[in-house]
């Protein structure tokens, strides 16, 4: 994955493909999810458009994605050493 | 006869006597003693009421409904599963510490007016301090000291509006919601907005919100449970800031305010937690997070709502409890909880590891685990009181939740990459603690009915179902895709990476700001002034060592006077006291 | 100057006794100081007790005695036995406490026991 | 003959329950020859115990009748006040009585008798002649109504407590006992004096009476040179800011039975007398408003509490420690004294029996300490709270009641207090109060803390629990400051009772 760490992977690289083509699998899977004859969505009113098909599936996504390249940025305005505040 | 103890006093009483117990009794107390607080507690009917007077006033030291049974019973449950937890230690200090404070946060739930409340939450202040110096180190002394200030202006703002309360009003009972109709409720000091609100009302709102962690009011939290013992902040994690929703709960529901503010705690420190190293500051802010979903539901107060807070700080007590335990068989393993200098311990934790796993899972709030039955009631309250804005932004933080606390936390500390320590699988009761929590975790997500009978109001009638195909499929499809989404910033290189470093919140203000502004006017000034304020400074020190020099044993004050002195003592006396009839 | 000249005397006696009481290291000098101190208050009685022009109380057939008007009060004649026994049991007990300090200090002197005092507690602390 | 008056008829037909007055007087001081005589240590200190238990049934008997029926006039031979001498019993002395009684009945039992005294064990029975005494001249001074009788009690008592401050062992007993000596003595001449010179201006000596008498002259020089020599007097005797010389080295280097014992009674005694003087001869017109007291005892009463409360945080000793303390506490009474008002004397007198019942309590523990340890170093009781459990639990609840914490009889007293200055406008006083309560909380942590988080060092003396016949003392009274702390109504309604007599607004 990241460069980031120090060793080798815990987890051998192939378990990984794995895990992450499962987890691709089951992605689709909860969309598809949608179409099963049970699903009944909850209305809303002034809510409808969480009903659209697939919304919570790229909500989520580009939310993590936003938040963690929000966060990225917010690293440049609030990082400060570890002793920060030991310092005078 | 026992109907006239109140609930926690049992684990107070107990507390304060442990000291004078050889080692192992100790230990059979700390855990005999929440078991049988509960068992105590349990029996108290629920329309109980325990007056007593002090002086000229009547207050109420318990009133039991079925708000305050539930928080009393979860705080029982914490307690105990944390004395189990903490058993490998013996530090008296941390167990009389741990105990009186559960009992103190216990006692001030079933408190049946403002007074007693305060009592109780001052106590709550005062003996949870000593969970953050029991670390002793210099750092947790600071901590320690801040947190104090914090929690006890807490208190002095609670019993400033309880003052004036009572002058306005001659009472200080806690009163019951007001039932307005349509499933709403509202407690005796909601307000909607800040221009209508009493200054009684306002005290008292910003005392809660320290305690409870508001934007702004927040950063204790941050501060004080990272730096905590290792059993310290799993004991802190259960009950300060729940103490604050129950009393919100109890006397905000249905305060409009409180719905923008709670949809603030949801999202901001979520931000915060992706870029923290520290992982148990990572939970910290988390918590923070989850008290969002809280606040909101006090805020929107219909009765689906509020069975979403209580059934929620119920769940939440049971997994952040888990979370901070399992960082805290890190901590006392690997001897630390820093993200850079973690990775691959699932080898050899792997209790820990899945313990771990199944309290990142009940946070998320995946189906079968408790976080999903009742964090969805909050949601879709505010949906049905088309809190359009709201509801996205605890959609938001839903993701955000699942990806830095369901997965950074169990990522960086048991997988990612092998940092190479070498460590043992926590201690037995660590881990018996760990297993009861997690499989109440799942307990609760797949038989969710006892839990739902203690709720203040009738579920069956709210026509609520947790698992229909719709809520099981889109809370899926948000969490599967958050995951994917940590997958695909991992592999495009976009993560940031774990860094060693603090990152500043509002506590710069205080802490750094206030610090800095300070010193530049005092350079800014001329030297004429810093020298005065030196003298200053060295005149109160010179001050406060001559008092001290003149009390110790061998100053004029701190030893008797040789007998002639004492007789001229005697003399001048006389003349003082003559002095008085002729002037 | 007013008032009567015995009650300058027994206000300077009082004085002198004080003054010995605070002046004077040797506790048994101090115990002679209190003895002034006390005589002059007995002094100070037995004075109040003189009437002008009185006699000693004692009825003559049912009678004053010839040539007298008054009797002169008795009353604190009696009051200053009382106090004579004090002054006498403190003066013994004073003394007697002197002669035991003497024994375990060596020495009557205040100012020395009481650096032999803090010399001690130095060495325990 | 003459026929026989009225009044000698009613003397022929009076039963011993009338002559309960004196006979708690009598009983003691009779005793105390008998002491001397009998000579038999376990014979003389049962019968010491038997006396004390004896005084307390009467004075609860006195004070059951005066609740009842009002105050008790008793003419001692039979001579009418105000020629004779009066015992007069109203609510205030009959609850000194009871407090004086009540701590004698329970401190005497304590031990075996005999520990820590530096006396040949066959010569015993002297010091119980020297308590008996010391217990006759407090009863005495608190039951007479004749203002001379209180000067001889005092002194009866005093020279009593001089020889059992000698029995300490160590050296600085003697010494301690001398200073006590001399300051004490130049205290009862005081009052002597002061007495004198009231007599010379009213002809009288009953307590009553004099108060009459006084009112046509109150405002005359010799009256006030009266006060101010009574007042300085009366304020050796209870150590009263700066006055209070004499106190820390007799509490700390006498026996610890007789600490605990003088502690809780004989500057309470010394408290009531100042009260009888301010408030019975004088009455509270002339002393708050003519001369203005409180200009003076204010700041000696605050001084008191901050001297004492910090002097007491610096203590390497344990016992010099309760006895700065102390000093502290009796600023509390008489900072209640200096408000003139119903609830701070209300204050000042409950906390006269509640500092009783801890300081006794208090001592009592550190009684057991010495016993044990054979050390009254703070830094040697470190650990004792795993090795004597019970005795430090008792420790730790007088210690919560110095400190005035709810549920306590200190937060009786306190409470009391601070509504008496917040009535007098003195709200800066509450608020020194309560910081003065602060530093009580450190003094009390500074000990506790060595006991409980303070590992026993290593090679230290083994050391275990006291056995119940210094338990059961100790508890009694730590137990009661938590019993009167949670029936509060007990003692402050005589207290208020009290202070409204005292101040004529009421009763």
């Amino acid at each position: 994955m990241s460069d980031h760490g120090h060793g080798p992977p815990s987890v051998a690289p192939e378990k990984v493909k794995v895990i992450v083509g499962f987890l691709f699998f089951i992605c689709a899977v909860a969309v598809l999810g949608e179409l099963l004859p049970s699903f009944h969505p909850h209305e809303h009113a002034g809510l409808e458009f969480v009903n659209t098909f697939g919304f919570h599936a790229w909500y989520g996504f580009l939310s993590c994605v936003l938040l963690v390249l929000a966060a990225a940025q917010m690293r440049k305005l609030v990082m400060r050493d570890e002793d920060y505040y030991d310092r005078d | 006869m026992i109907e006239q103890i109140p609930p926690g006093l049992i684990l107070i009483v107990g507390g304060l006597l442990l000291p004078l117990m050889p080692k192992e009794v100790r230990k059979v107390l700390l855990v005999v003693l929440p078991a049988a607080g509960l068992a105590h507690m349990i029996q108290l009917p629920t329309d109980h009421v325990l007056a007593y007077s002090v002086f000229d006033y009547d207050l109420t030291m318990v009133k039991v409904d079925k708000l305050s049974r539930i928080f009393g019973i979860i705080f029982h449950i914490a307690a105990f599963l944390t004395a189990i937890y903490t058993l490998h230690e013996d530090d008296p200090v941390q167990q009389v510490a741990g105990l009186t404070y559960s009992g103190g946060a216990i006692a001030a739930v079933f408190a049946g007016d403002l007074i007693t409340l305060f009592v109780f939450w001052e106590a709550t202040a005062i003996t949870s301090v000593f969970l953050i110096w029991a670390s002793r180190t210099e750092r947790s002394y600071k901590t320690g000291m801040r947190y104090l200030v914090m929690q006890v202006g807490s208190g002095v703002l609670l019993l400033a509006g309880a003052i004036v309360y009572f002058q306005q009003t001659g009472s200080v009972d806690i009163e019951p919601w007001t039932d307005l109709g349509h499933h709403q409720m509202r407690g005796m000091f909601a307000f909607d907005s800040f221009g209508e609100a009493s200054l009684a009302q306002l005290l008292i709102f910003f005392a809660f919100g320290i305690k409870a962690a508001f934007p702004l009011l927040h950063n204790w939290l941050q501060d004080a449970y990272p730096e905590a013992t290792v059993g310290g902040t799993v004991w802190l994690s259960a009950f300060t800031t729940k103490l604050a929703i129950y009393a919100l709960c109890r006397m905000y529901a249905g305060s409009d305010v409180l719905i923008p503010i709670g949809a603030t705690m949801t999202a901001f420190p979520i931000f915060y937690a992706v870029i923290e190293n520290d992982l148990r500051k990572v939970l910290a802010y988390s918590l923070n997070n989850q008290l969002g979903y809280m606040v909101v539901g006090v805020g929107i107060g219909t009765e689906l709502a509020i069975n979403g807070t209580a059934s929620h700080a119920f769940a939440h007590i049971l997994y952040k409890g888990l979370l901070f335990m399992g960082m805290g068989a890190v901590l006392y393993r690997a001897g630390t909880v820093k993200g850079s200098e973690l990775g691959g311990l699932w080898r050899q934790m792997p209790y820990t590891t899945v313990f771990t796993s199944v309290g990142a899972a009940a946070i998320s709030a995946f189906p079968l685990f408790s976080g999903f039955v009742s964090k969805s009631m909050i949601l879709t309250a505010a949906a049905n009181e088309q809190h359009i804005i709201t509801f996205c932004i605890l959609l938001f933080a839903s993701a955000g939740v699942f990806h830095h606390s369901g997965i950074k936390i169990p990522y960086f500390a048991f997988f990612a990459h092998d940092s190479g320590k070498k460590v043992k699988e926590a201690p037995l009761n660590m881990l018996i603690a760990m297993g009861i929590a997690a499989a109440l975790c799942i307990g609760i997500g797949i038989w969710y009915q006892p839990l739902y009978d203690l709720l203040p109001f009738d579920m069956n009638a709210l026509h609520w179902v947790p698992y229909d195909t719709a809520h099981v499929v889109t809370q899926l499809q948000l969490l599967l895709y958050s995951a994917a989404a940590f997958v695909f910033l991992q592999k495009m290189g976009w993560y940031p990476p774990e860094l060693k470093s603090t990152n500043v919140d509002v506590e710069w203000v205080y802490r750094k700001g206030l610090k800095d502004v300070a010193l530049a006017t005092g350079r800014a000034l001329d030297v004429g002034y810093t020298t005065f304020r030196d003298e200053l400074f060295g005149v109160a020190w010179g001050i406060v060592e001559r008092i001290k020099r003149w009390h110790s044993p061998g100053g004029p004050l701190g030893e008797p006077w040789p007998i002639g002195a004492a007789a001229i003592a005697a003399a001048i006396m006389l003349i003082l006291f003559l002095a008085l009839g002729w002037l | 100057m007013s008032g009567l000249p015995i009650y300058w005397m027994a206000i300077v006696l009082m004085m002198v006794g004080l003054y010995t009481v605070i002046a004077r290291d040797n506790l048994v000098k101090k115990i002679m100081g209190l003895n002034l101190f006390q005589v002059a208050v007995i002094m100070l009685y037995v004075s109040m007790g003189k009437v002008e022009e009185g006699t000693a109380p004692i009825l003559d057939h049912g009678h004053l005695p010839e040539g007298f008007q008054h009797f002169s009060n008795p009353l604190p004649h009696v009051l200053m036995l009382t106090a004579i026994v004090v002054g006498v049991a403190t003066t013994a007990l004073g003394l007697a406490l002197a002669v035991r300090i003497k024994e375990e200090y060596g020495t009557v002197e205040e100012d020395e026991i009481v650096l032999m005092d803090q010399a001690l507690e130095r060495g325990e602390g | 003959m003459e026929a026989p008056t009225p009044h000698e008829v009613e003397v022929v037909h009076r039963t011993l329950t009338d002559h309960l007055p004196i006979l708690q007087v009598i009983i003691p001081l009779l005793a105390a020859p008998l002491c001397v005589l009998l000579r038999e240590r376990a014979l003389v200190r049962g019968m010491a115990i038997g006396v004390a238990w004896t005084c307390l049934a009467i004075s609860v008997t006195l004070l059951q009748h005066v609740m009842e029926h009002g105050v008790i006039s008793y003419a001692v031979g039979g001579w009418d006040a105000p020629f004779g001498i009066e015992y007069r019993i109203d609510l205030l002395n009959a609850y000194i009585l009871v407090v004086v009684s009540a701590i004698a009945a329970v401190v005497f039992p304590f031990g075996r008798g005999g520990e820590g005294l530096a006396l040949n064990p066959a010569r015993v029975h002297l010091f119980y002649a020297a308590l008996l005494l010391c217990l006759c001249g407090l009863l005495g001074m608190a039951a007479t109504g004749d203002a001379f009788n209180i000067f001889v009690f005092l002194e009866i008592s005093s020279l009593a407590s001089y020889s059992l401050i000698a029995l300490g062992r160590g050296r600085r007993a003697l010494r301690a006992a001398y200073s006590y000596l001399v300051m004490g003595t130049i205290g009862g001449t005081f009052f002597l004096i002061g007495i004198g010179l009231l007599y010379q201006t009213t002809g009288t000596l009953n307590i009553v009476d004099l108060h009459d008498r006084l009112q046509p002259v109150i405002g005359s020089r010799t009256v006030v040179v009266a006060f101010a020599f009574l007042v300085v007097g009366l304020g050796i005797k209870l150590a009263l800011f700066p006055l209070h010389q004499w106190l820390p080295n007799a509490y700390t280097h006498a026996p610890a039975k007789i600490s605990a014992f003088l502690a809780a009674t004989a500057t309470k005694v010394g408290f009531y007398v100042l009260l009888r003087v301010l408030f019975t001869i004088f009455g509270a017109t002339f002393v708050f408003t003519t001369l203005r007291l409180h200009n003076l005892l204010l700041p000696m009463s605050l001084a008191a509490m901050f001297v004492g409360s910090l002097a007491a945080i610096a203590q390497t000793d344990i016992k010099r420690l309760l006895a700065y303390s102390s000093i502290a506490q009796i600023g509390y009474m008489t900072l209640g004294v200096s408000m003139g008002n119903v609830d701070g004397l209300a204050g000042g007198i409950v906390h006269l029996f509640n500092h009783a019942m801890m300081k006794g309590g208090l001592f009592l523990v550190v009684a057991c300490v010495v016993l044990r340890t054979g050390s009254a170093k703070i830094d040697d009781m470190a650990g004792l709270g795993r090795k004597m459990p019970l005795t430090m639990a008792a420790f730790v609840v007088g210690g919560l009641s110095l400190i005035g914490v709810p549920a306590t009889v200190g937060f009786v007293s306190k409470w009391y207090l601070v509504k008496g200055a917040l009535e007098r406008g003195w709200e800066p006083v509450a608020l020194l109060i309560l910081l003065s309560s602060l530093l009580a909380v450190i003094y009390v942590w500074r000990v506790l803390e060595v006991i409980y988080f303070r590992e026993r060092p290593e090679g230290a003396k083994e050391v275990g629990e006291v056995d119940a016949t210094m338990l059961i003392p100790t508890w009694i009274l730590i137990g009661a400051a938590v019993f009167f702390g949670l029936r509060a109504e007990l003692t402050s309604q005589v207290a208020l009772d009290t202070a409204r007599m005292l101040l004529g607004t009421g009763l």
